[in-house]
């Protein structure tokens, strides 16, 4: 589970969100949408600190995951990551065997153990359903795989250091509607396991992906309610607008 | 998609105005008794039936084509079923008429509709017609409980008519068959009002996604409760 | 219609064609170049190998019951500088070696028994050859008494492949035959540069990493200028340097009686690779994608970790391109290792030996080699041996950079 | 415990690549330190502006600047506009394949041939089998040579990182080849063309062995009159000076003086190369 | 998605089975004057009416979130008329019913049943209504035609059935409010037919995206020939 | 009006379209969809020659655009891209001032009458929807522009030079929500005047913007039809397949 509390974020001046508070349960998908610019993504990277790499970046409030709060001093940065995958727009496969992509993780963690490396990557490529299409050629670059199986590739690379919660920042924009709808099928049985968070600038997949959806708007959290509820009848003027095509 | 969503609701406009039209004149023809006026409204039955076509097809279409979500969504499927009921209400219209212009009956229905109130039952209905009309357009959901009221006045007309005509018809045996029509034509007519009410509710639902139907409680499914 | 308009551009076509030709010409001038280089230095340099080892005009007289008949170069060198003085250490008789120069002949007469004008010279010469029977005389083909029974000339063989590319010594100016042995200017060159690569390797990788990992904006903003400006101090200036600064405390420092070392040649050239190397190095870690570096953090990998096991494998082959090209300077370095190395034709042993590099050689002997003599073809031929080395060199960093090239992304 | 190595290994490497970096500031600091220190003295108006005498253990380097410069315009003369010709042929007009890939090859093995060699070259084309004798031109040649790989290398660099999508929307707009590279392609790409110029400069002014055989004059106090003549040049008078002076002590102060003046030139040549850049940049964008 | 889509469908079956089920009851109470079984079908009356919302808002949900086209689209286009209709079919069943419980007419109509061929009546319709259920499972619409010849047979009994009454009526004066009543009734059974074609006829249009509706022809609206 | 013929395209061996034969009616959008890699870009970049600008292809049948077979060899090439507009899918505003970039396709075809491109200049960005939000800054450079803004730039661009067709690739894959819909609103009013083709991957756009949609596969043209039939009930398998999202 991880929560945000009356959170600002500021990019030097610049007041990218502002006073946010939210809550994501496990097993379940929550969406974020949003104008371009709206600080979704700021607000995903949050969680796994990312934005701690930008310089001249400040935090007011406070973020939970699993109960701890993120942003404290005592916390390893490391670790959390562990916490936390995350998984980016564009595929990014190391450039390493598709097998070494997923022990990566493993690996920077001090595992030494090779039984256990291979059984975990095993693992965690059947949980991002790529095992059947890769499991012949483990030790072949992760660069021989189409675009969506390299997304997949870089899903179970997250998947193989068993975080619980999966940050996700438009993963299927850059891919075609096939290895779309793969990667939306997966996400969809990642759920029963993990805290998923999406972050997706395609509202049609945001309903079909999510059970629960939250509405940014220059900063501000202007809604968040069940996916149903918001495609359907959503409480303020400013969502409805956004997800009919009425803006501006 | 805004303009596509507009020429819908136009179109539905049309076939209610058409709709009101075809009950005035089924009114008319009825109590004036004008057999014209009632073949004018048989005639443009069938107009009624392609507004309807033509109404599902476009949303239809609208749905298709630019996956709309929540209020034109309610929009579009409220319209779809308003365009249906509007039908059955034009159905009925044309029922009245037909009743003037067979004729076998119509002396008998017209020597009694003063005490079966029959033009007090085309007046609440045509009124709850154009108030749902007006309903939609200004989407002022403090009209529903008025609208919702009449359907009261026309099931009580509608539940008086059954009494008197029972008892005329234990008078007036040789009347029989004429008596059935009359029942026949004023239970459509109360069928009307339950039609309008049914329209009412799909804009409520289209307005606020409230649902009104079934006086919005109904026993849960086992099923739902599963999930 | 007027999508099936004329060419309306008439003017306009014949210019551009023309301009087409004129670019195309140019574009295949580098090839041509290369072509002219390969052609002149073989054609100045190959006639070493056609010419006589005895310088012209001179020639080798033996007695004729000599039954040697070929002495290499370095034997020559042997029997005059009477390092060798029995014929049977050459494979002949056991019989000691008399070498005479012209000089050593001209001394055992006097004035008078070779007349005014020499014109008894050459018979003095044959007579003296005749009562030696162990002797060998390299005399000016003028003077020699070559029909005189008693004397033969010794064969005389054009210079060996073998000698010029496995000869120990280089000594242009030797007689009577110069050795052309280019073994040692070969090992100074390859040692001085692979040592500069060690050297400025490590330590053009860390200041790298510390530039495009470590460094806030500001300061790499102040560093990268700072190597650009050492990349672009021309190498007299690091020569100069070398020689005030660094070979008197090299000298001082490590106690050695020279301070001109292969050391020194290394650590200027070390200084002088750094900020190609730097750079290179640099701009390829930096081509790591943005994306890759967040998703090996987000995989809760430390800073280093990603960058030892993702950027720097991810820059590998770019890194590597520009050690080899690196490399490949350093091979041709002239003037800087010129100055610092003391340029001591030895096969080097030690790194504080000095050492005379290929470039180094070229550079101090061309002024002072005749046009077209044998020196003058070997330092020619030795540029051709510099021009293949770094030809292969730079092949290699081509096939390295092409590597990285193709990585994904 | 195992987090704890994680971080201690990594503050280590981290803490060691400061040093290095500190230290290659340390090195330029040290060498030009020593330089600008021994030869701030020298320089004076009077070195700047006179020949050598004493058999150059007195006055100025005069005559090495003006060569200098002779060899700077000569070569640029020749090389820009070939390279830049050959540049675009490459990268706008031949067919991608072997060809240009041989062609490619073959200017990065010019880029990587030792100056030596070229000087090597040079002697023998321009110098004696072309009669040019030791000159401006055959040095000009020689030097060109040089740096014709640089000036190619960088128009196609910058050519390059033209984006492909402003030619395609060219021609979509029914331009021709010509007109797409000469409005489009070009004015976009001139300030790194611009750069690759520069740079050409600073090498040019600094390069002694190419000039060693085929213009460089040890000792010439007067000025060139025609572009037949030799020259002295900066470089190769400080190697002189350095290494076959008649008086060591008394030469070594020259020495610093024309090595500042040389360092001086560099300096120059890279701020004129950021500012070409940036300038061009700009002006390029605003349009 | 395709789950989704399936679940909806599996809810309408379920609500189909129990139409079905209601029915057969409402005619064995009818037939056997089980008021008990009446009883029974007027209370799961309102599980109908929740099967109705429930699949009304699913099939919003999914239009709304998995923006459905093509033969998805109108499969649930199908699926919410048809559970608006099955609806109907269930009110109307649950109108037998409560003929049978109120009792005060139903010797009447037992009586008549046979001259007015209730239980033939209520056969047809629930062959009807099993048919069209087969229908949408098998998708094969060679059943259509057969689905609706039984309509006819409806018809011409509900035509009869007037007749029959008037004749009866004019002869037993005293019994014409259950006259009125038991014609009533038969109209809904007749509506039962209608509703069953209405189900066909959206099945085919799911299946075919063929329009059956008003026999596919009306007259053509000036707004279509403008566009 | 633009048709193909019994079009076959080679890629080198590669065989990327087969046996394609259709025809796109003036005012009117066609839109081409289908899975990645199907051949859509191709078939689009025949009317307007680009692919001639790829080395080892190879064509058969023919291509008329305005009733002139264009691979005739009397065509002139230049020309005809005067006639056939073409948008692509990253805004590619050139490096120049807003003015110059409209009025580049004016320039290179010789026009030199000042007061003339002035004119055509703010047609165009009249045309392209544009005008009111640059009319102030015209001499500013293109790359001040967003994102949205600069894909209508390069279609006034487009416009400028009077072209009977436009043909656009993607021409809102690369922008966010509101700009999409300003594009696509674009189209719809610039269909009254120009044959308009596009190739989109997102099934949505297609069915909110085209009269017309074309669906490929695999080089082959499956189904040809109204927009609104092939959305609601196509003719082939393969198209309901792909539009509900049932792939392989
Ligand atoms: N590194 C940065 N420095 C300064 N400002 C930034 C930085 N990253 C983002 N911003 C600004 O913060 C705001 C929010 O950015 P963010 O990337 O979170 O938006 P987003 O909602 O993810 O948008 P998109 O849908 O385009 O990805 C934007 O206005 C952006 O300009
Ligand atoms: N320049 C090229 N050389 C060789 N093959 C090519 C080239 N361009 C495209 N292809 C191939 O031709 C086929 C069709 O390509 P095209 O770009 O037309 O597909 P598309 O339908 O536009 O795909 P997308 O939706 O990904 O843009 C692909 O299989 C592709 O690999
Ligand atoms: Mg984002
Ligand atoms: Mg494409
Ligand atoms: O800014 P983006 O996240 O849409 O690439």
């Amino acid at each position: 589970m991880i929560k945000a509390e009356s959170i600002d974020f500021y990019y030097g001046e610049y007041h990218a969100l502002k006073n946010i508070s939210m809550q994501m349960e496990p097993n379940t998908v929550t969406a974020l949408i949003g104008p371009s610019g709206c600080g979704k993504s700021t607000f995903l990277r949050l969680f796994n600190r990312m934005n701690d790499l930008i310089e001249g970046t400040r935090l007011e409030g406070k973020c939970w995951v699993d109960g701890v709060d993120i942003y404290d001093k005592s916390v390893d940065v490391d670790e959390l990551r562990k916490r936390v995958g995350m998984v980016f727009q564009k595929p990014t496969p190391f450039p390493k065997s598709i097998f070494e992509n997923v022990a990566y993780g493993l690996r920077v963690n001090g595992i030494k153990d090779k039984k256990f490396i291979a059984q975990r990557v095993e693992e965690s490529l059947r949980g991002a359903a790529l095992w059947d299409e890769v499991k012949d050629k483990l030790k072949k670059s992760a660069y021989e795989l189409s675009g969506g199986q390299q997304q997949r590739l870089c899903i179970a690379r997250s998947l193989a250091i068993s975080p619980s919660v999966l940050l996700m920042d438009e993963p299927a924009s850059a891919l075609d509607p096939i290895s779309t709808s793969k990667i939306e099928e997966l996400i969809y049985s990642l759920k029963e396991h993990y805290t998923i968070v999406i972050v997706t600038h395609n509202m049609q997949q945001a309903s079909r992906v999510s059970d629960k959806t939250g509405f940014f708007m220059l900063g501000e959290l202007i809604e968040y309610n069940d996916t149903k509820k918001i495609f359907l009848n959503p409480a303020m003027e400013e969502t409805q607008n956004y997800i009919t095509g009425r803006f501006g | 998609m805004e303009r596509e969503l507009a020429n819908i609701k136009d179109t539905v406009n049309e076939m209610w105005r058409l709709v009101i039209s075809q009950l005035e004149k089924a009114k008319q023809s009825f109590l004036t008794g004008d057999v014209d006026l009632g073949h004018e409204v048989m005639s443009r039955e069938r107009r009624i039936n392609a507004y309807e076509l033509k109404i599902d097809s476009d949303c239809e279409n609208y749905i298709a084509l630019f996956a709309p979500v929540a209020v034109d969504l309610r929009l579009v499927l409220s319209l779809i079923k308003i365009s249906n009921t509007l039908e059955r209400i034009g159905d009925f219209a044309n029922g009245v008429a037909i009743h003037v212009v067979k004729d076998d009956c119509i002396a008998f229905t017209k020597a009694l509709s003063e005490e079966l109130r029959m033009e007090e039952l085309f007046d609440v209905l045509l009124r709850m017609l154009t108030d749902s009309f007006v309903l939609l357009q200004s989407e002022n959901t403090q009209l529903v409980g008025r609208i919702l009221a009449q359907d009261d006045t026309v099931d009580q007309i509608y539940d008086d008519s059954i009494e008197v005509l029972s008892n005329y018809l234990a008078n007036h045996t040789d009347q029989t068959p004429c008596g059935l029509k009359t029942l026949l034509l004023i239970r459509k007519l109360e069928r009307i009002g339950d039609h309008c009410s049914n329209i009412v509710e799909e804009i409520v639902f289209y307005v606020d996604a409230k649902v009104l139907k079934h006086g919005g409680k109904t026993v849960p499914l086992d099923r739902e409760s599963k999930e | 219609m007027d999508i099936k308009r004329k060419k309306r551009r008439g003017l306009q076509a014949w210019v551009s064609w023309w301009i087409e030709k004129i670019l195309a010409a140019s574009g295949g001038i580098t090839a041509f170049i290369i072509l002219l280089i390969v052609v002149f230095l073989f054609k100045e340099g190959v006639g070493l190998f056609q010419s006589p080892r005895v310088d012209e005009g001179y020639v080798l007289l033996m007695h004729s019951s000599n039954e040697v008949d070929q002495l290499s170069a370095d034997e020559l060198k042997g029997i005059f500088d009477e390092d060798i003085t029995n014929w049977a250490e050459v494979g002949g008789k056991n019989q000691a070696i008399t070498s005479l120069r012209l000089d050593q002949i001209m001394d055992r007469f006097t004035e008078e028994e070779l007349g005014g004008e020499y014109e008894y010279l050459s018979q003095r010469m044959g007579e003296l050859i005749a009562t030696t029977p162990g002797v060998i005389a390299f005399v000016p083909t003028l003077y020699a008494p070559l029909d005189h029974p008693a004397v033969q000339a010794m064969t005389d063989n054009t210079i060996a492949l073998r000698d010029f590319f496995v000869g120990k010594e280089w000594i242009p100016t030797a007689t009577p035959v110069p050795l052309f042995g280019t073994l040692p200017l070969v090992m100074g060159t390859l040692w001085v540069s692979l040592f500069a690569i060690l050297i400025a390797l490590p330590l053009g990788l860390g200041v790298a990493i510390y530039l495009a990992e470590l460094a806030s904006p500001r300061v790499r903003s102040l560093l990268k200028p700072v190597i650009e400006l050492l990349a672009g101090i021309p190498s007299v200036v690091y020569g100069f340097f070398g020689l005030v600064v660094l070979v008197p405390w090299v000298q001082r420092v490590l106690d050695l009686p020279v301070g001109e070392t292969a050391f020194v040649g290394s650590l200027i050239l070390a200084i002088m690779a750094l900020p190609t190397l730097i750079s290179v190095a640099e701009e390829s870690m930096k081509k790591t994608p943005r994306a890759l570096r967040e998703a090996s953090l987000a995989l809760g990998a430390t800073h280093w970790q990603t960058i030892y096991k993702v950027v720097v494998p991810y820059a590998s082959s770019g890194i590597s391109a520009g050690v080899v090209l690196g490399i490949g300077r350093a091979l041709g370095e002239t003037m800087a290792v010129l100055m610092v190395t003391g340029n001591a034709a030895l096969i080097p042993h030690t790194l504080m030996q000095p050492v005379r590099t290929i470039p180094a050689t070229i550079a101090a002997e061309l002024g002072e080699a005749a046009a077209g003599g044998s020196h003058y073809q070997a330092l020619f031929l030795l540029g051709a041996i510099l021009f293949l080395m770094t030809l292969i060199v730079n092949l290699m960093a081509e096939a390295l950079a092409k590597k990285q090239h193709n990585k994904g992304f | 415990m195992r987090m704890k190595r994680k971080k201690r290994a990594q503050w280590l490497a981290f803490a060691l690549f400061r040093l290095l970096g500190v230290l290659v500031v340390a090195l330029l600091i040290w060498i030009l330190g020593f330089i600008v220190y021994q030869g701030i003295g020298v320089i004076s108006w009077e070195f700047l502006t006179t020949g050598p005498t004493e058999g150059m253990t007195g006055g100025g380097i005069y005559p090495a600047i003006v060569g200098t410069l002779c060899l700077v315009v000569g070569s640029l003369v020749i090389s820009f506009p070939l390279g830049v010709m050959a540049g675009i042929y490459t990268q706008e007009y031949a067919k991608k394949g072997k060809l240009v890939q041989f062609i490619r090859l073959m200017t990065n093995n010019l880029a990587g041939i030792p100056s030596i060699v070229m000087g090597l070259f040079g002697m023998t084309l321009f110098v004696n089998t072309l009669g040019f004798g030791d000159s401006i031109l055959a040095g000009s040649l020689t030097l060109s040579l040089l740096v014709l790989p640089i000036i190619i290398r960088t128009t196609e660099e910058a050519l390059a990182s033209v984006p492909y999508a402003f030619r395609v929307g060219s021609y979509a707009l029914g331009a021709t080849k010509l007109q797409t590279i000469a409005r489009v392609v070009l004015p976009q790409a001139l300030p790194n063309i611009m750069t690759g110029l520069v740079l050409s400069v600073g090498r040019v002014s600094g390069e002694t062995a190419p000039i060693l055989f085929t213009v460089a004059a040890y000792f010439l106090p007067k000025l060139p009159t025609s572009i037949l003549d030799p020259v002295m040049a900066l470089p190769y008078h400080l190697y002189v000076l350095v290494t076959s002076g008649t008086d060591l002590e008394a030469t070594r102060p020259m020495a610093y003086g024309t090595a500042l003046v040389l360092i001086v030139l560099v300096l120059i040549v890279n701020l004129l190369a950021h500012g070409v850049r940036n300038r061009l940049g700009r002006k390029v964008k605003m349009n």
